[in-house]
């Protein structure tokens, strides 16, 4: 299992309501719609603003990777096959204007978020929802999406196509967030959006680059039991450089003191400073996010329609090498296993060829002769050229000089970041042997290995997630089997079967698994790190 | 003047509507689908044909650059879902990726760019005309060739060199900046001019190099010519022929030099915009070249085409006002 | 004179068309009269033959620019080299790459490659566009001319980092990424030499030997190659001098931004960016890569600022008290 | 005036009224140049008297501009290397240190220089450049300087001074020019003017007027005049006593109606006898060399004429900026005819040669080449025309190559048209070099290594390669000094007499074209005002124009000049 969750508070003193928090971030909040976001579980500031009909709940490590209820009264009620859905709004739920909010608002957000206008959100209910995959969005088709029931203004339900067991983390997702009709103001909407949550928003410049978020006095906290709502106000400054964050809050003057960070590592080099400053190190938080690295394999193409490759390859690779590339063993733990080490993935261990921590050469050379090529072979190595990034040329070039130990001469294929994203995603143009990662978007198996390795899943002429290209009909009757189960505990144990079963094709090599380690002011206090988000919530931190 | 005017401003349309042109071409051509873009990776096709649908993608080529075209001389209207929003006239469309108007990415990015060009020009004037005038009034003299060396050195050194030096020596060394970040000088003057020193520094270390070869050449050629002997054959002041005479004639190509370059420091400084992090057009220019989010690729090239067009006519203006003997033509 | 001209003037590229030629022999002695063309001239010697004996350089170390040696850097601590100054030891005579404890000598050598291939690549590129369309401009009619200056300005107008980004994004990847970052470079930056050979072109058209040459039935192309070419060589040769450092910053440059040559090819811009952060934690891995490409950068400006000393003319005589006679408005 | 110009000035007059202005002792002035030291001045010594007017003439090269500098030491701190004792107005010059020398310079003693253009600041308005040097001497408000400045400017004859004060440099014709630089020589009333060449870059009719100014102002001030040239007709009306330089030592000197009259020295002699004279007629030798093979087939007057122009107009530039260069001239040239065309600078000489071997394209009016119109043939259609009509240029540094051997460039038209081995053609520009006096061995020579009549020579060369019908020649002799000019010119009239040719001779000097030409046209602002043989124009013009031309010439005998002068002043005075 993960490492524990580093999740101190630097000091002991209780916290306390007041102040600013100031977070301090490189990307932008670019899509700060409710209908355009993707992050998962809602994101770290969108939560601030937003409420849904659930939340994950805002605990340390494992504990935090569970559905919790956040507008409704619970995290939901399935019908036996779990595929209708229902929900119940609880009582004094309020907009920041006071109005109160009903479910007819957040049929209404889901709407919206079929509207071309207001792409980028997440998929799934437009192929969930009965109807859902053609329907064009409240602006285009007034008559609205008859699959979403509001037979009260306290009551919502949702009619899927299929059993979708994890419905309550979707639900988790800002679509699900309510959006007043005669507020909606269109592509205009993020500019100020209509708070439901502890904060509103005064200022939001740039599109994202400045958020200024100020206490909603129409919140309450006796509807909320997952949102601490500490400090007065949020300033969030994005478009900031990695390093200038890092050496700001390792630095922690004036302001700075109140800071975070909910997108920025430290990185190689900040971490050889950090490792040697114990004051600065009791001010790291390391969060696991459910994430895996990995060397993708196109069977379509030779010679990796040979499962001897992909095995001689995973028997080559040297995580060493590749975990020093992305940053060193603080940074990334080693992979074997598909799915990510945290128990609510339903984690089971398994390493089908075993080649210790540094490769094993010789044994890859074998294999590569019984699949009949005792010379070697010469293979391309498609990647991302965006350096410092984990599908970049760093990983590749560890990959390349790995590989070359065991006679497989790799040739870099480098790609603009774009270029690779629609190159391995384009089932016609997939290159035979990539790097790439997979994070779900909600900690369970099935985001994890549903896109990935549902045959029905293969799009052909859009981006395709199943890379592997994987067909395999017990495969994909298991993954409907598992999506049936309302018990999450129960469908984690066999996501984890499942995993060692897919696993054993070689049609992956995994690499590992990123960690994230971030440093936050000296006056932060309630210090909170999920494992849902690996990184420390701000809804739960205290600058008094 | 006005037929000058007239005759510049015909030739910036026709260069920056050749820049369009090309950019267009150049972006169509290169793979990447906007509607992917705009969707996000993951897009099912339905989703993707409706946003071809709405970003108007169906149209052949030259109607979306018609459409482009339409959009900065006319604006354009766009919907909003609810209602429509208008862009107004120069209208560059708006980002793939965010849906942002480029028009509004661009006015918000401008003030970094300019805040850096402007300040930094400031400093390549005095450091580069004060170093070329000692080196002038020096010649000859140990002065003179160590301060040749320098600007040799300075005009060999990249600006990322630099940068990464002053940054090693000023935040990591000794300690006396914060890592530099930009704050736009509306927020707070002194935390502006702070956090922009070290680019400001970068920039002119490595610029003044040129102009002090630049004001000394010229002030050299002018010592050279005849009319400074005429003073000198009349007893006036070495110091005051250099002063009056040489220096007068020195500022102009000086003048008309850096009116050009601030032109391309627009958007230019892409190395030291994004070493120093200065949220500008460079650095958005950058990204967006990397995501192919091609309405903000032309909408910077465009503007940055725009300065620098406006700023070869500025430079020639300066260059007849400062010399009556040139004719624009 | 024309603010167009200012970059050409700066450059102390327009000599006197009408002077007469320095010989060969004249320049090099010339030149070596310079005090610092020579230990710039000696350092390209070097870099040049660093570069062409890369390989073998590394084979006398013993290391090779792409093998990874993670137990010479510290894993937990963020990849930094084990012990000082980057990791020098007798196995790795400057240190080890922090993360991937790749041989930094090996590397660094080999980076000259790249450098001095591009960066020569690429002005041949624009010499033979330059001058190219430069003679078009000078030679050809008003439409030509009105067209190619167009052209030349958008090409002097936009910053070349730009340009260059833009295509390198365009490209196919299959492209072999030195050539396609000459043939880049070289496309984007001619502008000036065009500029220039037109600017040159334009007067000396109107010298008396031009229009002798055209009273003894010369074409256009005959006069080209015979009056013109030959004049041009020096002006061409001294900018071209002065192109092939700045062609190397580009380079550097693009690399830094990291779109230039693609790993795990080693070049002194792409070490350089990835250093970039590294300048506390391992400085020497900053320092070694910014000091070579420096150094490159510094001996051919130096040697082009000599080259441009020995072909000027005016330099030769610089005390002149302006005798002779001359009737004004003679040469209108 | 004086009284104000008395007040302002510097005072404080040498003790001996014996010493001289200027005395000057063994005068030594070294260059030190790549290829070695350039003695340019070698152990001169010579003085002048207070008051006094020296002419110092020689020909280019001999050491005149150097000494002359010498005068206020502007060699200080160039890297010449002056010896010898120069006294000027008291002061030693070449031991003063800088203030002293400051103070000598343009207060006791001013310069004016040959180029009147570039001897001024471009970016400065004239009165505020006169008024700094005048505050330099002088403690003086900035507008009692500007005050002054007018009041120079008016003196010297810039009419509305006070409002052209504020003109800059370029606002200014060459004469205006050249009286402001004088103006700024008066400001601070020295003793002593040096002027160095301060005609040579002007129109004659200008020359006349700018030398009678310093003679009046001579006459007025008192003031010494050192007077640098290379014309022996500037001095003689100019200067009481003359210096002839050659190779930096003297080699004449005396009374300027002495030496000029009766000089003692051969090299005196030859210069003398170089310079043309306006008021000979055509050196018999020349005609009847020239007119002897032909005189019994003299061409009858109505024989076709081999080259003629009707209404030809030439336009520069477009719209409001149109300089019409040749505005309507007509003309005829026959068969083995000299036709000389003069005209001050600007009037369109060199365009209309141009036109005339169509090297540009007239914008209006025609011309016949053998009864055939080539005035609006195309570059293509030209090209077998090419080798009947030639040119030589004035310029004899960039009429040729510098990167190719003077061979080669003569070899050029014989290539162009093809037909002729390679041999043939060396052997044809062996011939043609020692055809004009030259090495047939110095074909693979560039022509750096040629002297300034030698390239002239290279180009007359090139211009016969084809066996031209007609060689126009513009201004082939105004670069050279006057030995060379003769020689040139001479090789021309024996040329063209061999060859039957017929020459459009061009220059800007009545003297030299009457020499050559039997008729003669005189242009002025792109027309031609007057036309006829030779010796009727110059010796009985009818046009004013033509009259003030000829009167403005300077004369050798210095008593012919006083007269002239005494004439001009009633035919400029309107
Ligand atoms: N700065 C210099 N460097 C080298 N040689 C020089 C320099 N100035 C003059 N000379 C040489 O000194 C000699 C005398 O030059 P000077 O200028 O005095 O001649 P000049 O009689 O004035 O000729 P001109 O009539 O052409 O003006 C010439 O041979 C000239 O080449
Ligand atoms: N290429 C040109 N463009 C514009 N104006 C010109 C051009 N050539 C000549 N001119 C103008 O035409 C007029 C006549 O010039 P041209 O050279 O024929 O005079 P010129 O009599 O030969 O004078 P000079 O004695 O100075 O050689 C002048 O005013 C000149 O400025
Ligand atoms: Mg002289
Ligand atoms: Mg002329």
């Amino acid at each position: 299992g993960p490492k524990d969750s580093a999740a101190k508070d630097s000091s002991d003193a209780k916290p306390a309501k007041g102040g600013t928090l100031y977070v301090l971030n490189n990307q932008a909040q670019e899509d700060f719609d409710p209908a355009r976001l993707y992050t998962s579980g809602g994101g770290n500031v969108p939560s601030l603003v937003y409420r849904t009909l659930t939340t994950r709940t805002r605990a340390n490590g494992a504990e935090g990777s569970k559905v919790a209820a956040d507008l409704a009264t619970n995290t939901g009620e399935p019908s036996k096959d779990a595929t209708v859905w229902t929900y119940h709004l609880k009582d004094g739920l309020k907009y920041e204007d006071g109005t109160a909010i009903t479910t007819a608002d957040i049929k209404y957000g889901i709407e919206r978020s079929f509207a071309a206008e207001l792409s980028g959100g997440a998929p799934y209910l437009r192929d969930w929802l009965v109807g859902g995959a053609a329907y064009q969005g409240p602006y285009k088709d007034t008559k609205g999406l008859a699959s979403v029931e509001t037979p009260d203004a306290k009551t919502i339900v949702f009619h899927l196509n299929k059993p979708e067991g994890e419905f309550p983390f979707l639900a988790t997702q800002t679509s699900f967030a309510p959006v007043p009709k005669a507020k909606d103001t269109g592509t205009k909407y993020a500019e100020h959006p209509v708070s439901s949550g502890p904060y509103k928003v005064i200022k939001n410049e740039n599109n994202g680059e400045h958020l200024v978020l100020e206490r909603n006095p129409n919140w309450s906290e006796a509807t909320d039991d997952q949102r601490k709502a500490y400090p007065d106000s949020i300033d969030v400054q994005a478009g900031l450089d990695q390093a200038v964050i890092n050496q700001r809050l390792s630095t922690g003057s004036g302001k700075d003191a109140a800071a975070v960070t909910t997108d920025t590592n430290l990185g190689p080099a900040e971490l050889a400073k950090v490792t040697g400053d114990k004051a600065l190190a009791s001010r790291v938080g390391t969060g696991h996010f459910g994430y895996t690295d990995y060397i993708a394999f196109n069977p379509k193409v030779k010679p990796f329609d040979n499962p001897k490759v992909r095995q001689a390859i995973a028997y080559a690779v040297n995580r060493t090498t590749v975990v020093n590339a992305v940053g060193g063993s603080s940074l990334a733990d080693q992979a074997t296993t598909y799915l990510p080490e945290q128990a609510s993935f339903g984690y089971t261990p398994y390493d089908p060829f075993p080649a210790g921590k540094t490769g094993d050469p010789t044994k890859a050379k074998q294999v590569l002769a019984e699949a009949g090529y005792p010379n070697g072979i010469t293979v391309s190595l498609t990647h991302d050229v965006t350096k410092a990034d984990e599908q970049g040329p760093e990983v590749a070039t560890a990959v390349q000089d790995a590989l070359k130990a065991a006679g497989i001469t790799v040739k870099l294929d480098g790609q603009e970041h774009k270029a690779f994203g629609d190159k391995i995603h384009n089932v016609s143009a997939e290159p035979g042997f990539f790097l790439t990662g997979w994070g779900a978007d909600w900690p369970s198996g099935g985001p994890f290995l549903g896109p990935i390795f549902d045959g029905r899943q293969i799009v052909k002429d859009g981006y395709n997630f199943n890379i592997a290209q994987l067909d395999d009909p017990a495969v994909n009757q298991e993954i409907d089997e598992i999506n049936k189960l309302t018990d999450l505990k129960a469908a984690a144990t066999r996501w984890g079967a499942l995993d060692k079963k897919i696993g054993e094709q070689a049609v992956t090599v995994p690499l590992f698994h990123p960690v994230y380690k971030r440093l936050f002011g000296k006056d932060i206090k309630n210090v909170v790190i999920s494992d849902w988000t690996g990184v420390l919530d701000i809804s739960q931190v205290s600058v008094k | 003047m006005i037929r000058f005017l007239l005759r510049r401003t015909v030739s910036a349309v026709v260069v920056l509507l050749v820049l369009a042109v090309v950019l267009y071409a150049v972006f169509y051509l290169a793979p990447g689908d906007p509607a992917q873009l705009s969707c996000g990776p993951k897009c099912s096709p339905a989703q993707l044909v409706q946003i071809r649908e709405q970003m108007g993608l169906n149209d052949s080529v030259y109607v979306q650059f018609w459409h482009f075209l339409q959009g900065i001389v006319a604006g354009h209207d766009y919907s909003t879902g609810t209602g429509t929003e208008h862009c107004s006239a120069p209208c560059f469309g708006r980002s793939y990726r965010t849906g942002e108007l480029v028009s509004d990415i661009l006015v918000a990015k401008l003030p970094a760019t300019a805040s850096l060009a402007l300040g930094a020009m400031v400093l390549w004037l005095i450091l580069g005309v004060g170093t070329g005038v000692l080196s002038a009034l020096r010649r000859g003299r140990p002065t003179e060739r160590l301060l040749t060396g320098l600007t040799l050195t300075g005009t060999a050194t990249p600006v990322f060199i630099i940068g990464i030096l002053l940054l090693m020596l000023f935040c990591s060394v000794l300690q006396w900046l914060p890592y530099p970040t930009y704050v736009p000088f509306t927020d707070d003057p002194q935390e502006w001019a702070w956090n922009l020193l070290l680019p400001w520094l970068a920039l002119a270390l490595v610029e003044s190099a040129k102009y002090a070869r630049l004001t000394r050449s010229s002030m050299l050629e002018t010592l050279a010519e005849d009319h400074i002997r005429t003073f000198r054959a009349y007893g006036v002041s070495e110091r005051a022929i250099i002063g009056r005479h040489a220096l007068r004639a020195a500022l102009t190509p000086v003048i008309a030099l850096s009116a050009l370059d601030l032109g391309s420091m627009f958007g230019g400084a892409l190395l030291t915009e994004s070493l120093f992090n200065v949220p500008g057009l460079g650095q958005k220019l950058v990204q967006s070249v990397e995501l192919k989010d091609l309405p903000v690729v032309v909408g910077i090239v465009l503007v940055m085409g725009f300065a620098v067009v406006i700023a070869n006519a500025a430079a020639d203006v300066l260059y007849a006002l400062a010399d009556r003997r040139v004719v624009l033509a | 004179m024309t603010t167009q001209d200012l970059t050409a003037v700066e450059a102390g590229a327009v000599g006197n068309p009408g002077a007469p030629a320095p010989g060969a022999r004249q320049v090099w002695r010339r030149l070596r009269a310079q005090r610092a063309a020579v230990p710039g001239s000696a350092v390209i010697a070097l870099l040049v033959l660093v570069a062409l004996a890369a390989p073998l350089l590394s084979a006398i170390e013993g290391q090779n620019t792409t093998s990874y040696h993670p137990e010479l850097v510290d894993s937990a601590s963020g990849g930094v080299p084990i012990g000082s100054f980057g990791g020098i030891s007798g196995d790795h005579w400057l240190g080890v790459e922090p993360g991937t404890g790749r041989d930094m000598f090996s590397r660094l050598v080999h980076g000259a490659q790249i450098s001095l291939a591009v960066a020569l690549g690429a002005t041949a590129v624009q010499i033979l566009v330059g001058v190219g369309t430069g003679l078009a401009a000078g030679l050809g009619n008003r439409f030509v001319d009105n067209l190619l200056s167009r052209v030349t300005d958008v090409m002097i107008t936009m910053p070349a980092l730009v340009f260059a980004i833009a295509l390198m994004a365009v490209v196919p990847d299959g492209f072999p990424r030195p050539l396609l970052l000459a043939l880049i470079i070289g496309f984007v930056a001619w502008g000036s030499i065009s500029k220039l050979v037109r600017a040159q072109v334009l007067s000396l058209k109107s010298l008396d030997y031009v229009a002798a040459s055209r009273l003894a039935g010369s074409g256009t192309w005959r006069i080209a190659r015979r009056e013109l070419l030959p004049s041009l060589v020096a002006p061409v040769i001294t900018y071209a001098a002065l192109l092939i450092p700045a062609n190397m910053v580009i380079e550097s440059g693009l690399s830094f931004l990291g779109i230039g040559v693609k790993p795990p090819t080693p070049s002194w811009g792409q070490m350089l960016s990835s250093a970039n952060t590294w300048y506390e934690a391992d400085p020497a891995y900053v320092l070694l890569p910014a000091a070579m490409l420096f150094i490159s950068v510094l001996a051919f400006t130096v040697l082009a600022d000599g080259i441009r000393t020995a072909l000027d003319p005016r330099a030769a005589s610089r005390l002149r008290v302006g005798t002779g006679r001359k009737r004004e408005g003679a040469a209108s | 005036m004086s009284a104000a110009i008395d007040s302002a000035v510097d005072t404080a007059a040498p003790a001996g009224l014996a010493e001289p202005l200027v005395e000057v002792r063994d005068l030594v002035i070294d260059f030190p140049t790549a290829s070695g030291t350039v003695r340019a001045v070698d152990g001169l010594s010579f003085r002048l008297e207070a008051g006094g007017a020296l002419g110092i003439v020689g020909e280019s090269g001999s050491g005149k501009s150097a000494t002359a500098y010498a005068l206020l030491d502007l060699h200080r701190g160039t890297g010449a290397r002056t010896a010898g004792t120069v006294r000027v107005a008291g002061t030693d010059v070449l031991a003063a240190d800088d203030a002293e020398l400051r103070r000598l310079r343009g207060g006791r003693a001013a310069m004016v220089f040959q180029d009147p253009l570039s001897s001024l600041d471009p970016y400065y308005a004239i009165g505020d450049q006169i008024a700094e040097v005048y505050r330099v001497h002088v403690k003086a408000t900035r507008r009692a300087a500007r005050e002054r400045a007018v009041q120079v400017l008016d003196r010297v004859g810039i009419p509305d001074a006070a409002r052209r004060s504020r003109a800059r440099p370029h606002e200014f014709s060459g004469g205006m020019r050249q009286r402001a630089l004088i103006a700024m020589a008066l400001a601070c009333e020295p003793r002593l003017l040096i002027a160095d060449e301060p005609t040579t870059a002007l129109d004659v009719t200008v020359q006349a007027q700018i030398l009678d100014l310093l003679h009046e102002l001579r006459a007025e001030t008192g003031m010494g005049l050192l007077l640098v040239t290379h014309d022996l007709g500037v001095v003689a009306g100019s200067v009481d006593d003359i210096l002839v330089m050659r190779n930096g030592t003297a080699v004449e000197r005396g009374a300027v109606g002495a030496v000029l009259d009766a000089p003692r020295e051969p090299y005196t002699r030859a210069l003398l006898a170089a310079v043309p004279q306006v008021d000979a007629a055509r050196p018999v030798a020349l005609v009847k060399q020239r007119t002897a093979p032909e005189a019994e087939e003299a061409p009858p007057a109505n024989e076709a004429p081999l080259l003629e122009a009707v209404g030809l107009r030439r336009e520069f530039g477009k719209r409001r900026d149109t300089v019409t260069a040749v505005d309507g001239v007509s003309l005829t040239v026959r068969r083995g005819e000299t036709l000389g065309i003069v005209g001050e600078s600007g009037s369109g000489k060199t365009t209309l040669g141009r036109m005339l071997v169509r090297l540009l394209d007239p914008t209006d009016g025609e011309l016949r080449y053998d009864g055939r119109d080539i005035g609006s043939l195309g570059d293509k259609a030209l090209r077998p025309l090419r080798r009947d009509l030639q040119m030589v240029f004035q310029d004899p540094v960039s009429s040729l190559n510098p990167r190719r051997s003077i061979g080669e460039s003569i070899a050029d038209p014989l290539r162009a048209t093809g037909g002729m081995s390679d041999k043939a053609i060396v052997e044809r520009v062996r011939e043609l070099l020692e055809r004009v006096g030259l090495e047939p061995d110095w074909y693979h020579r560039y022509p750096h290594e040629f002297s300034g009549g030698q390239r002239q020579r290279v180009g007359i060369a090139r211009a016969l390669a084809p066996s031209p019908k007609l060689i126009v020649c513009d201004e082939p002799v105004s670069a050279l000094d006057v030995t060379t000019q003769a020689q040139v010119v001479a090789l021309l009239g024996e040329l063209q007499r061999d060859l039957g040719l017929s020459l459009v001779f061009i220059a800007h000097d009545l003297a030299v074209v009457r020499q050559v030409s039997d008729r003669v046209a005189v242009m002025r602002a792109g027309k031609i005002v007057e036309e006829g043989p030779a010796d009727a124009v110059y010796d009985a013009p009818q046009h004013a124009y033509t009259k003030g031309l000829l009167a403005a010439v300077p004369v050798l005998d210095p008593v012919e000049s006083a007269a002239r002068r005494a004439g001009r002043k009633g035919l400029t005075g309107v």
